[in-house]
C-alpha cells in the first residue's frame, strides 16, 4: 500500500474517505447490537465483522440507485451502500413494528426493502442465488441496464442452489454479480470441511464464467472487481464470480460459543487484517486521512448509532394481531 | 362456443395472458421449441418467442428460483413442473420463499408466480409420474392450490392464477388432458380462486371431489340416478384454502359425504375437508364422513395389473356412493 | 431412575446406539466438534471421532442423499437437520428417495436412516426457526415420523428409531430441550414407534397432541381438575401412521374430543386425526370435534407481541377444554 | 486406430471381442424393446443407443463383483456388465412380476439389483449421486477397497444434487467415479442451453477432483479413463469426475418425437460415429474381428434376445394385490 492505489482505481480522496466512513459506521452499529444483546436488550445478533471491506467496498462499484442487491444476513455494509439507515437497522436489531425489512416479523439479518431495491431473504441459505438470476433475467427482459448483486457465505456454495442459480446465469449470460464473502468457516465447520477445491472461484468455471479470489480485507480490490463486473454485465458479457477472502472476526452469532471449535491464537492473528485498521493505516499513510479526521468520524458516527438505539428502543412493536396481516394480496389491511 | 380439450384450455390460457400482459413469461423444462412433453405450450414458442417461452436447464429449484425472483422484480411468470413429482427439488424454493415473501416482508415484496404441474395417475407413469402431490402443500399459508377438472374450469381458473399478486400452484391432471373435452366461451373469462363449484345437483348423498375424479364421481352418479339414488356432487377447484362455505354448505344439505382423491388415504387434503365437516356440521350428519382413497403404499406401480389396483374409476366410487346410500 | 432433560435424552440414545452398534454413525451441520448448535450430540465427537461424527458441508440434500446411500449400504446414519426449517431442500431426497427405496425395489433394497430435527418456536426463532414441519411428511406411506413430548419417550423412540429397519423422521421441540425434564431408567429400554400413549387418564374431555403443546396440556388439565373438569390427555408420539385405535378409543371414551398442535390449522395433520374420529366415533361424539391450533399465517413472527399471539400456551388450551365442557 | 491401442490398455483380443459384444447385446435388447413398443406389447422404452461403447468400456473398468454401481435409465450395457441378464432387462421391460428391478413397479430403466451391487434408483434425476457418494463413504468408514460408480446425462449436472453429492465426495475424499453420459441432448433442450461451460469436466475443478473429457464413442478410451479413476480410488486419491461425449441416436424415450427439435442431417452426421460400427471397424483392422465371427455373435445375440422376450412375454404381472406390499419391513407379506 504505498502508490495511491485508490487514484489508479479512479476513486478520489473523498470517496474513499467515505468508504471509511461506511465500513466504521458498520462496525460500529454491529458493536453495538452485541453491547445491546449482552444487556439483555435484543435477543440475537449476526455480525458483519470482518467482513465490512468486501461489503461496503462492493457497493461503491454499484450504482445503488439503480442496481439490486440480493444480501445476506452479515451485509450491514452492503444495504447501508444501498441506503437503509442506521435507524432501520436499529429497528430491525428491536423487532420493532418500524422495521422497514418486516415489521419485526424476521429475526435480525434478513433485510429486505423494496425502495432501496434490497430483495427480501430468509434464512434458508442459498436461496437468493437463483433469485438473483431471476431478476437479471428481467432485466434483459425489459432491456435494463441494472446490475443484480447477490452475496452469501463460502459455506453456502456448496447448496444446490449456488449451483443451480450460477449455471442458469451463465447459460443466460446474465448480468448478474455472485459475492461470496469467505470467512473461513460456516458456524463452526471450517472451509477445509466445506469444499475441496482451492478456491470458491475456482467454480466459475464450471458456468462459463470467469472466477476471480481477492482479498476480503482490502475494500480496493473489492471495488476494482466488482466494477469490473459490473462491467461486463453492462456490456452484456454476462455473470462473474467472485471471492473475497477474509475471515469472521466475531463468533457466528449471538447464539455461538466458537472457543469450543478454535483458537484465541488463531483470531487474534486474523485480527491483524482487520480492514478496519488497515485500511485506516492505508489512508494515512496516502495522507488522505488523519488522527484527527478519524475522530471526528468516530464521533458522528457514535452520534448516528446512539440516535438510531434511541428511536429504535422507543418504538413500539407491532400490535399482536397485526401477525395475521399479509398472508395474501386480498387480506391486505384485515384481521 | 367451442368444445375444446382440457390442454388445449390450459394453452388457450397462457396464449391469452402473454398477449395481453408483456410481463407474462414461461419457463421450464423443454417448454421452448418441443413445447412441452404434454404439448402444453404448443406452439407458444413460435408464437412468442425464445425471450417469452424458455428452455432451462434440467434444475427444478431454479426454475422454481429464477421464477420467483423474476416475479419480485414484476414479472409475471408461469413456470412448468415437467411432471408434479418433480417440484420435490423446488420445495424449498415454493414454501421458504414464494410462499413466505410477502408476509416476511410486511407487505413490501411480492411474488406472483405461477407454477403448472401434471399430477395423476392411470397413464402408465408408475411411481414417479403418477404422484398427486396437492398434500404436500396443502398446508402451507400465502400459497394457493388450484386443480381443476374441465376445460371451462381449466381456462378460467389458469387466467385467474397467472394474473393472481400472490404464488399459485396449479396442478393438471395428466390423464384428462385429452381425456377431458367441454365447451368453453369464445369470450374472455376469468374465474375466482378459492370457490368450489357445484358440478351436480343431488338429494341423497354428497360427494366432494376435485381433477379427474370429479369426472368419475359424475359417471358414477349418472348410473347410480337409475337406481333411484340422487347425488350432489361439489368440485373443490382450489383445494388451499379450501371454500369452508361451499364445504359446510354441500354436506349438510344431504347428511351424507363421501369424499374422493386419488391421492392415497392418511393425511390427504380430504382429511381436512372432513374435519371441517367434523367441526361445522355434527349434527347434520346421517353417517360417518366416508373418505375414498388410494391406497396407503408410497406410489402408483407401473404393472397394469398393480396400476389398475391402485387407480381411482368409477366403479369404485358407485360402490361406495350405494353403500353410503344404504347406512 | 436419573432425572434428564429433554436434549440429554436425545444425546444418551444416540451414545447407546453408537456404543452398541458400530454402523451408527452421525451426520449434520456442527454436530461434530462444536457438538451441535443444540448440543445435541454434545461429546459424541470427543467420544467416537471424527469419522462417525461428521461435519457436512452447508447442504441438506446431501446429508440426507449420503445418509440414504449409507443407509442402502447397509449402515446406520443419524442426520441431523440443524432446524426442521431447513430440511426442506432435502424433501426430495426424502419423499422420492428414502421413502419409497424399499417398496420401488419390491423388498430388495432398504434404507434405515434416522432424521433428527429440532422443530417449533417460543425461542425468538422467527418465521425460519419456529416452523412445523411434520405436515409435510405425515402423508408419505414409506416413512415414519416420531414426535415425542418426555425424556422418557424421547430416549426409548429414538432409540428405536435408529433400530428400525426403515427412515425415520425424528423432530424434537427445540423449546422442550432444556424446560422438559423427566425420569428415565438407568437400564436399557426402547419404546415402540406407532404407539400413542395415555399421559393422562379423565372422563370429560378427551385431549390429543403432541410434543410440547403435550405438556401445555398437561398443565391446563391440572388447572382445570379443580374445576372438576376431568381431562384425558392421549399422546401421539408417532404423528405418522397414526395409531388409529388408539385415537378412536380416546375420543370415545368421553365423546367430546380437543385436538392440540402448535401448527397452523388448515393441513395439519390434526385435520387427519379429526377425519379418523369422524369415520369412527360419530355416534360417541357428544360435540364437534375441536380443533386448536395456530393462525393461518406462514410462520412464526420475531417479535415478542406477535410469537406470544401464534404460539399455543397453557391458557389458550384451559379456554378451550373449558368451553368444550360447557358445550 | 492403427496401433493395437487396446494392447496398450493391457486388454487381450478375448477381453475386447466381449467388450464388443456386450455392447452389441446391449444394442439389440435396446432395438428389439423398441420393436415390442411399436408393436403395442410394451408401454415404454427409454434407449441407450449411442452410449453402449461408454457404458461397456466403464463396466469393463472395474470390478463387477466387488464394485458398486449406481446407473441412470440408459445404462443397459452398465447393468449388463454387472451381471443383470438379458432376461431380466426383458421382464422390466414387461413389467412382470419376476422383473428383479422392481417386480414390475417401476417403469423400465429403473434398475436395482442388489446381488449385483446395482442400487435401486427412482425418476427424479441425479438423487444417485449423493447416494454414491454415501456408499462411498460407507466403504471408506468399513475399510472395504471397492469403487462406487454412478452415472447420469449431462442435462442432470445442473441439479443441486449434482454439485451436493460431488462436493461432498471431493471433502471427504471419497473412492466414486462419477461418469458423465454427455448425449448432447435432454430431452429436447441442447447442451448450450444446459450448460455454460465448454465441458461437464470442467465443474471438476470446483470439487478438488480430477476431470477428463473421453470420446464416448470409444470404448477404449472410457476403459483408460475409469480404470485410472478407480486406480485412484483404490489408491485413497479420492474422487474423478468423467464426461464421455457421444450422441443420443434415439428419441428420449418412445414418448419422444425429436424431430421437432432437431434436423435429421444432425442425427446422420452423429450416427457415422456410432461405435457399434466404428468399434466393429477397429477391431476387424486390428484382425480381432472376423464378418463371420461377427454374425456368430449376431445369431448368438439373437437367440438371446429371442429366448429373453419369449420368456418375459410368458410371464405373469404381479397380483393387483401385491401392490399393497413392501412400504415397511413389518408389514412385508402382509397383503
Ligand atoms: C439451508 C440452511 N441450512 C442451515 C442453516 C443454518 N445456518 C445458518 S448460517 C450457517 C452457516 C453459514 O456459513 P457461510 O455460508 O459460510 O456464511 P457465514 O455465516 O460464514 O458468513 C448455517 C449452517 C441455514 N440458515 N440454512
Ligand atoms: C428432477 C427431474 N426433472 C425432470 C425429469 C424429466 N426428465 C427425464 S429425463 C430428462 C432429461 C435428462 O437429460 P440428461 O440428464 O442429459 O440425460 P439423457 O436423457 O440425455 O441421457 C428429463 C428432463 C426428471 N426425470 N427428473
Ligand atoms: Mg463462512
Ligand atoms: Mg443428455
Amino acid at each position: 500500500m504505498t502508490s495511491k492505489r485508490h487514484e489508479e482505481l479512479g476513486l478520489s480522496d473523498e470517496q474513499v474517505l467515505s468508504m471509511y466512513e461506511m465500513m466504521l459506521l458498520a462496525r460500529k452499529i454491529d458493536e453495538r447490537m452485541w453491547l445491546l444483546n449482552r444487556a439483555g436488550k435484543i435477543p440475537f445478533v449476526v455480525s458483519c465483522q470482518g467482513q465490512e471491506a468486501a461489503q461496503v467496498g462492493a457497493a461503491m462499484a454499484l450504482n445503488t440507485k439503480e442496481d439490486y442487491l440480493l444480501p445476506y444476513y452479515r451485509d450491514i455494509g452492503l444495504v447501508l451502500g444501498f441506503g437503509m439507515s442506521a435507524t432501520d437497522l436499529m429497528m430491525q436489531g428491536f423487532a420493532r413494528a418500524e422495521d422497514p425489512n418486516s415489521g419485526g416479523r424476521q429475526m435480525p439479518g434478513h433485510f429486505g426493502q423494496k425502495k432501496n431495491r434490497i430483495v427480501s431473504g430468509s434464512s434458508p441459505v442459498t436461496t437468493q442465488l437463483p433469485h438473483a438470476a431471476g431478476i437479471a433475467l428481467a432485466a434483459k427482459m425489459e432491456k435494463k441496464n441494472f446490475v443484480t448483486l447477490v452475496s452469501f457465505g463460502e459455506g453456502s456454495s456448496n447448496q444446490g442452489d449456488f449451483h443451480e442459480g450460477a449455471n442458469f446465469a451463465g447459460v443466460h449470460n446474465l448480468p448478474v454479480i455472485f459475492l461470496c464473502e469467505n470467512n473461513k468457516y460456516a458456524i463452526s465447520v471450517p472451509i477445509e470441511k466445506q469444499l475441496a477445491c482451492d478456491k470458491v472461484s475456482d467454480r466459475a468455471i464450471g458456468y462459463g464464467m470467469p472466477g476471480y479470489t481477492v482479498d476480503g480485507n482490502d475494500p480496493l480490490a473489492v471495488y476494482e472487481a466488482v466494477k469490473n463486473a459490473s462491467d461486463r454485465c453492462k456490456n452484456g458479457e454476462g455473470p462473474t464470480l467472485i471471492e473475497t477472502v477474509s475471515y469472521r472476526l466475531t463468533p457466528h452469532s449471538s447464539d455461538d460459543d466458537d472457543s469450543s471449535y478454535r483458537s484465541k491464537e488463531e483470531v487474534e492473528e486474523e485480527k491483524k487484517k482487520d480492514s478496519i485498521h488497515t485500511f485506516s493505516k492505508y489512508l494515512k499513510e496516502m495522507n488522505v486521512l488523519t488522527e484527527e479526521k478519524e475522530n471526528e468520524m468516530l464521533d458522528k458516527i457514535r452520534q448516528i448509532v446512539d440516535e438510531a438505539t434511541e428511536a429504535a428502543e422507543n418504538a413500539p412493536y407491532a400490535d399482536p394481531e397485526s401477525s395475521l396481516k399479509y398472508v395474501y394480496a386480498d387480506k391486505d389491511g384485515e384481521v | 362456443m367451442a368444445v375444446i380439450s382440457y390442454i388445449q384450455a390450459v394453452n388457450a390460457a397462457m396464449r391469452e395472458e402473454m398477449e395481453k400482459d408483456e410481463k407474462v413469461f414461461i419457463l421450464g423444462e423443454d417448454v421452448g421449441e418441443k413445447g412441452g412433453v404434454f404439448k402444453a405450450t404448443e406452439g407458444l414458442y413460435q408464437e412468442f418467442g425464445e425471450e417469452r417461452v424458455l428452455d432451462t436447464p434440467l434444475a427444478e429449484s431454479a426454475i422454481a428460483g429464477v421464477g420467483i425472483g423474476a416475479a419480485m422484480y414484476g414479472m409475471k411468470p408461469v413456470a412448468e413442473m415437467q411432471f408434479a413429482d418433480f417440484i420435490m427439488p423446488a420445495v424449498n424454493q415454493i414454501i421458504s420463499e414464494a410462499a413466505k415473501t410477502r408476509y416476511r416482508s410486511n407487505n413490501d415484496w411480492t411474488c406472483p408466480i405461477t407454477i403448472r404441474a401434471p399430477y395423476g395417475g392411470g397413464i402408465h407413469g408408475a411411481l414417479y409420474h403418477s404422484q398427486s402431490v396437492e398434500s404436500l402443500f396443502s398446508h402451507v399459508p400465502g400459497l394457493k392450490i388450484v386443480m381443476p377438472s374441465t376445460p371451462y374450469d381449466v381456462k378460467g381458473l389458469l387466467k385467474s392464477a397467472i394474473q393472481d399478486e400472490d404464488p399459485v400452484l396449479f396442478f393438471e391432471h395428466k390423464r384428462a388432458y385429452r381425456l377431458v373435452k367441454g365447451e368453453v366461451p369464445d369470450e374472455e373469462y376469468t374465474l375466482p380462486i378459492g370457490k368450489a363449484d357445484i358440478k351436480k345437483e343431488g338429494e341423497d348423498i354428497t360427494v366432494i371431489s376435485y381433477g379427474l375424479c370429479l369426472h368419475f364421481a359424475m359417471e358414477a352418479a349418472e348410473k347410480l340416478e337409475d337406481e333411484g339414488i340422487s347425488t350432489h356432487i361439489l368440485d373443490l377447484r382450489t383445494v388451499y384454502p379450501l371454500d369452508q362455505e361451499a364445504i359446510i354448505e354441500a354436506a349438510s344439505k344431504t347428511g351424507k359425504v363421501l369424499l374422493v382423491t386419488e391421492d392415497n388415504k392418511e393425511g390427504s387434503l380430504m382429511g381436512e375437508v372432513s374435519a371441517i365437516i367434523a367441526e361445522h356440521c355434527l349434527f347434520d350428519l346421517d353417517a360417518p364422513v366416508q373418505r375414498l382413497a388410494g391406497p396407503e403404499v408410497p406410489a402408483m406401480p407401473y404393472a397394469p395389473t398393480m396400476e389398475k389396483y391402485f387407480m381411482m374409476n368409477p366403479e369404485k366410487i358407485e360402490k361406495a356412493i350405494r353403500e353410503l346410500a344404504q347406512f
